[in-house]
């Protein structure tokens, strides 16, 4: 990897989406490369669009925070809209296909725009709880910041305990994880 | 027109849903405030103010005129107002970390003075704001994100008694009562005889709210019931403590 | 003064109109639990925040005591009473 | 109504602290919030027995955070208010001044200064400029008269109310202990008699009609969500501040013109360059001074062409650089050599300000 | 004794609220005072969930006006205390902060920016720096350490203790919301590990002996009686600073040799301005950047030299020229154009900063 | 050796005579503070942090550590040296004004955690230090600088009950008392037993003492004693209020 | 430690030795108005700020009570009982 | 006159020399001259030195503050050493007969040192509430600032509600007066 990767997720308050980015780079992280996430966090928290922005380089990170992204994932309408600032003609920009009413805000200058069903996927082949897990597979894959076991590694880490007790979680998290991928290969 | 809720009159249908989480207590405390203005009449009248802490969200809440100040600052700029535009009814409005700690001189010296304000407090056992600190209030072994093994009475005391202590330092004239969300018409009441009591310009009035934060409390709707209805009314006593309208309440 | 419209919807049971207003209610589930005929449950229609809003589970429960109405921090619910 | 405190306009032989209160009189001030500390006091004292007379309110709080706040509060009513303090007071009274700043509420604060850091002297010094200046958790969004005299004093104590109205930023009159509590001559007047007119005050909050009925609701807030949001609020207050100051700014010069030495002082020091420079003058020295009489917009270029033209600049001041540190940002660029005479504390006489001059000879 | 809440050294990903937990533990503090403020609140909380297991102290008082003063009496009975605040609870403690300058006491203060004027934002900022430097009504004898990575966060944590114990002035660790709540990896460590000694603490108060028998009592105080008294003590204070300033100034230089162009920045923004000097210079654009470690006291004579040779200033901060005031008053006298980047409020990017640079070429 | 005064082993000579004015009550105050410190044995151990207000005046007159700290915030003070060096004595001394007006915050926060420190106020109605202000407990009708036509109860309130206030906030451990110059002896067993009760790790203990301020009261010996004895114990209440050692006082 | 010599005067009265030490007293007359035997007055001698300091009027009221001693915020009387 | 007459009064808080110092600058501004008085305070007021710094010209006056002033007049042995620090060699220094212990802080450097027995003659011929009327006496005296005929003015401004109760009053006020000026007479 040259460069410094760029992430930025959002998605409303439940969503998941800090914690999808505290695992992305946790698992950055214990591969040894240089990570920084940042929360972006407002008084009124609770209604309000959550972001993560995270970055991923081989070298020291300069600024926490970022003017464009590599990558934006938006989870809702109101994170479409948030993140369109965040996306220049390098940008790639994957928001959920379930959204509605959001065509007239998808930035029109990224290098590539894409609709994926993520909670479609997750409601109907694995479980709504592991939306986010999904988000996080599309989200390795596009970047390649990660191998796919360095983030199962991840997630063993992370939710290991629970794995214990239900084994079928991990194999629902693994499963997961690989959706996500799937969902974006046209872009790999 | 299509159909519309049933606020208050003096709720500002623009900016709802409001900004409070999922079954806060503070939107109950501001429907019972909202009530309140509604029956006594005064919309075009009331000034109100609020603190720093989960109540700041409030600022754009009512149709009435409001201003968001400092976290423990509102009962000096309502009293400010008061005392320039005695004409107007001004609500001060804090939480317990607002009202009890940072702000805790400004309240006992505006009782002391018989300010003709109107302090409402929601007690939710926390600093709801911030992410769920000890505040005064938290209950003895409540687990907080600075009592992560829970409150010690022994090294931090007992939660304050907020109305009890303005009592103490207020005359007759003064009202005082502690209401909670789990009785949102008796609070209702409460406030309505709070502003009716400044209305008069009999003096100073108080009303604590006993209030729900199932954000900080990690509750849900049963528990969150729960903890306001048994562990909270276990050591705050619900009902009125001074009313000038009863000889010696 | 405008009115927002807000998103709603309307269950009839025998004794009351029950209509909740999805565009307000946060889910929160505090009108279940104060419900004295324990008839709400959550709603296959999403709230504001895309949880499940409440309804009645059927027509018959509700007796349109209003008490789920009065505990609603978001004056979600609304009870029309049948005479 | 009742009659004018002041008829015309008449000579008086009083303290500051009286010629303040005097001054918040004549400008019509309906009411002053404060707390008891030395050497400000007697503004109060003033206040309370004047006030009444007049149908002005009065409210002693219960500590300088809660005066300030409840000035904010008043100004917020629609009200001329102010209030007055030193020291450790004016510290407290900085998180209001913040809000003030944010909310573009006009409060005037009268400042007595005293001797710092810390508790230390109820007397004298020019120590809280930064401070006035500066304070709090922002950018110094405020208005600073710097007062030399009691005349001053009682001119820029009315100005300083009309300031604050017309340009909607904080707004203080500094004065210090010498000025409090010495008594010398003035003239004090009906503000009308000298063709002043008091900036009309309005309500922010509690206008009439029915808020959501008759007009839209006033929702005033100072906190902000997101860092662009806030970043454009900050933006606009600098901005709106740049646009006023050229309006805003006031100084003095004195033998200016030619000299080669120029002593900068600002407040009451002022007295003590200008007598130094008549006497150096006398001596055939080309001594100057430059006096900015606002600290807070300070006039930059002004000072930067007297100064860039002397040979050698003099800070005089009864602090450590707080002053210095103000001109130096005002005129970076220039080269000329510059000699410190600071005092903290205390108080500076021609007398000083002569020897040094000709001990630098 | 407990044992070493850090062995030796080892390598983490925490965010930066956490790292001054860790290395308050680690520098063996005794007692944390504090008051719940965004974003600075983790510091308590990690400091609530670890302290305990080494037997040190914890005490959430009721606002930062008592957490300040709680803090100067930790320290004033011998223990190396701290507390951690941001913007409007900075303003509070700066009360106390004065108090801790005129009777010298160490106390440490971990402060995380965020927006201001007034409550603004719970986010980021650099808007911090006047008050952190200058705060209050003294003349700012304290030590401020501005950093811009969790390694430094840790490091300048540890040293604050060392610094405050030996010179005796209050020291500041000023971070800023970025700093508090983003993750980044870091190496925590022992300090005894890495040959850090930690300075000795002793009493002011509470030493044994019963006073006037086996010993004098002490008697402190902040207030003094006349001017004269009073301008001996600042004027001691101020000698005694300014002797131990070489000693306590930090700064780096990134480029600055042959720099035309030099940007000046400090905290966080320095790994914007790094990293866009190394963008520059790939560009063929003779960059540098010029970082005030310590802003205050600054390192003037460093910072001038390499202001005066190049041919143009950047000035970046997110702030509207609090470190420009700074970078002015320690480079007067020179006449290199400067050009100002302020983002109050806001992050600053090395894309921005490439961009500026770019534009004025 | 010539012959010495008799005064409390604990006070310092060598700063006597003190920076009191003339029948000052606050040099009784310490006088029995002194007497208590001696007859407890506690000299080498007692931390004295005084306000800023008269009290300032203290800050060499015992021979003990002590420490002059800000208007108001001597409680902050010593609480930290308490919660620092547990096995020190500490004493936070103020005035009315530093106690109920600036420093009311810290005073019933202290009080509510319960902390294990001792506070002692001087109630002499004013605040003495600059000149005779209107302070929180200035009697209804008295003539102060700030309420040159005296002190209007309907405008500014009844004087403040601290003791009182400080008892309603907390609970049995606690010692709260008011005492006055007038009965120096009693006063001495009131701070007696409050520094007992920190010395037994008991929890938090406060006396008021009415106190004397000839200069500002502008009354000679005779008036003094009266204002005291007669003006001042009409509205505060001499005795003990709460007393751990008994079983709720 | 040092000990200060006080300026005093000596009365002897019938029952006890009155010392009073007119290097600290302060002439506030608190102690005049508080005996009981009525028996202080001012005295010739000046006190600490040059005002009066106080005196038994002659050797006969003292009751050697100690009040006097009491009251004074200055420690400025030492009564001395004769058994 | 050419100059600014400045005058530093000096004594023990009861011993009036604040009230002094405002009449006769109260006399000169009567006059229509330019007068400033500054009292000193301190915290410890009560306990120590009270001083006077006043100030009076024909023009305005600089610096509220001096270094030397013209007249020096200290009333008990701390005033004596407190206002040492004001004399230089123009300055006149006169301090009370019935001071003791200060010879050797007697200022070495004025333009002359005189010791007058202002408290003997108030206790002896007058009375001695009338001490600090003395002491303005010889103060005008010294400075000829305003005339006496203006300082009783002054007095009776001041005084003359009392005067109208009790007209020996006015009378011993009066003499006090001159007897001061007497008492300076061989400086004069
Ligand atoms: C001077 C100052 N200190 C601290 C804060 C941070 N702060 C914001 S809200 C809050 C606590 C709010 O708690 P509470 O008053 O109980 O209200 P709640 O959020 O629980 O309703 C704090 C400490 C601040 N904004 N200003
Ligand atoms: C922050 C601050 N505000 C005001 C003052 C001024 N001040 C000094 S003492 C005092 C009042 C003292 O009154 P009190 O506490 O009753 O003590 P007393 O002098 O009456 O014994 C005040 C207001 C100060 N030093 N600091
Ligand atoms: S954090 Fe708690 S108090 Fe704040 S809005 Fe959420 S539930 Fe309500
Ligand atoms: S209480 Fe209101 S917001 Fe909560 S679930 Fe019920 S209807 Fe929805
Ligand atoms: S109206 Fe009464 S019975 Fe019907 S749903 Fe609501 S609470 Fe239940
Ligand atoms: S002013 Fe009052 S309280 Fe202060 S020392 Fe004098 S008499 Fe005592
Ligand atoms: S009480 Fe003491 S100081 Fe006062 S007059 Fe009597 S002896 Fe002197
Ligand atoms: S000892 Fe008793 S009787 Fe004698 S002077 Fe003193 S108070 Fe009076
Ligand atoms: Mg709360
Ligand atoms: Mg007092």
């Amino acid at each position: 990897m040259a460069k410094t990767v760029k992430l930025a997720l959002a998605g409303e308050g439940g969503q998941g989406v800090q914690s999808v980015a505290g695992i992305i780079v946790e698992a950055a992280y214990n591969e040894g490369m240089e990570a920084l996430y940042i929360p972006n966090f407002g008084v009124e928290q609770r209604g309000g669009v959550s972001v993560a922005y995270c970055q991923i380089s081989d070298e020291q990170i300069g600024s926490p925070k970022f003017v464009y992204a590599d990558l934006v994932i938006a989870l809702s309408d109101r994170a479409v809209r948030r993140t369109q600032q965040y996306v220049n003609k390098n940008t790639v920009f994957i928001y959920d296909s379930s959204i509605e009413g959001v065509e007239k805000d998808l930035p029109a200058n990224a290098k590539k725009v894409l609709a994926i069903p993520a909670l479609d996927t997750a409601k109907k082949e694995l479980h709504p709880r592991v939306f986010n897990v999904i988000i996080m597979g599309a989200a390795i894959a596009v970047t390649k910041i990660i191998e796919v076991e360095a983030a199962k590694k991840a997630l063993e880490k992370k939710l290991g305990y629970k794995f214990e007790q239900d084994p079928k979680l991990r194999e629902l998290n693994f499963k997961a994880l690989e959706r996500g991928a799937e969902l974006v290969k046209d872009l790999v | 027109m299509s159909k519309v809720p049933n606020m208050p009159k003096s709720w500002r249908e623009e900016t709802k849903p409001h900004k409070f989480c999922p079954g806060c207590g503070h939107g109950l405390i501001l429907k019972a405030l909202g009530e309140a203005i509604d029956e006594l009449g005064i919309q075009d009248r009331v000034v109100f103010g609020c603190d720093i802490g989960c109540s700041l969200l409030s600022w754009d809440f009512f149709n009435v005129d409001a201003v968001q100040t400092h976290h423990g600052r509102t009962t000096p700029v309502m009293t400010g107002i008061k005392r320039a535009r005695p004409d107007r009814i001004c609500i001060a409005y804090m939480g317990d970390g607002g009202g009890y700690a940072i702000g805790s001189g400004h309240l006992v010296n505006a009782a002391a003075r018989n300010e003709k304000l109107t302090v409402i407090l929601a007690n939710n056992c926390n600093y709801g704001m911030t992410g769920g600190q000890m505040a005064p209030t938290s209950l003895p072994h409540m687990k907080t994100e600075t009592t992560p093994y829970g409150r010690d009475p022994e090294v931090t005391g007992y939660p304050t008694q907020g109305p009890e202590m303005v009592a103490a330092i207020t005359r007759e004239s003064a009202y005082v009562a502690r209401g909670t969300v789990a009785n949102v018409r008796q609070l209702k009441n409460y406030i309505k005889k709070a502003l009716q009591n400044q209305i008069d310009g009999t003096g100073f009035s108080f009303v604590e709210a006993l209030s729900g934060c199932p954000t900080n409390w990690s509750t849900n709707a049963k528990d969150t019931w729960a903890f306001i209805e048994k562990g909270m009314t276990e050591y705050f006593k619900v009902g009125e403590i001074k009313d000038p309208a009863k000889k010696e309440a | 003064m405008t009115t927002s419209a807000y998103k709603m919807k309307e269950v009839d049971t025998k004794k009351a109109l029950f209509t909740i207003f999805t565009g307000i209610c946060k889910g929160c589930g505090l009108c279940m639990e104060k419900c004295p005929a324990k008839t709400l449950v959550w709603s296959k229609t999403l709230g504001v925040y895309g949880t499940p809003a409440v309804e009645p589970k059927d027509a018959e429960g509700c007796t349109g005591c209003g008490m789920c109405a009065t505990v609603c921090p978001d004056c979600a619910i609304l009870i029309e009473r049948k005479k | 109504m009742t009659e004018k405190p002041i008829q015309g306009e008449k000579r008086v032989f009083m303290t500051g602290n009286e010629v303040v209160a005097w001054a918040a009189l004549a400008a019509d001030v309906d009411i002053m919030y404060g707390y008891p500390i030395t050497p400000q006091n007697e503004v109060m004292h003033y206040w309370t027995r004047l006030s009444p007379k007049y149908g002005r309110g009065f409210l002693q709080t219960e500590d300088e955070i809660s005066a300030g706040f409840t000035t904010c509060g008043g100004v917020l009513s629609g009200k001329r208010a102010f209030t007055a303090t030193a020291g450790p007071g004016n510290m407290l009274m900085q998180e209001s001044m913040t809000m003030a700043e944010m909310m573009r509420i006009p409060t005037v604060l009268v400042v007595q200064q005293r001797g710092g850091p810390s508790t230390a002297t109820v007397i004298y010094s020019q120590q809280e400029v930064t401070m006035t200046c500066f304070g709090g958790n922002g950018e110094g969004l405020r208005i600073v008269y710097s007062t030399s005299t009691h005349q001053e004093l009682f001119d820029y104590t009315i100005k300083s109310f009309n300031t604050a109205w017309k340009y909607r930023f904080p707004t203080f009159v500094l004065g210090d202990g010498y000025q409090a509590k010495m008594r010398e001559s003035l003239y004090i007047y009906d503000p009308a008699a000298k063709g002043i007119v008091m900036e009309k005050t309005v309500p922010y909050l509690g206008q009439e009609g029915t808020p959501g009925v008759d007009r839209e609701p006033q929702h005033l807030r100072n906190t902000y969500n997101t860092e662009e949001e806030l970043n454009e609020q900050v933006n606009n207050l600098v901005a709106e501040y740049e646009k006023i100051a050229p309006e805003v700014i006031e100084y003095q010069t004195f033998n200016t013109d030619d000299a080669d030495i120029v002593i900068i002082a600002h407040g009451v020091v002022t007295r003590a360059a200008q007598a130094a420079v008549k006497e150096l003058r006398k001596q055939g020295v080309k001594a100057g001074h430059f006096r900015p009489v606002t600290l807070r917009p300070i006039a930059a270029k002004e000072l930067k062409a007297v100064a860039g033209k002397a040979k050698k600049i003099i800070i005089a001041e009864s602090a450590q650089g707080q002053l210095e540190k103000l001109v130096k940002d005002a005129i970076y660029g220039i080269a000329t050599p510059l000699e410190n005479y600071f005092r903290p504390g205390q108080g500076i006489t021609s007398e000083e300000l002569v020897d040094l001059v000709k001990k630098g000879m």
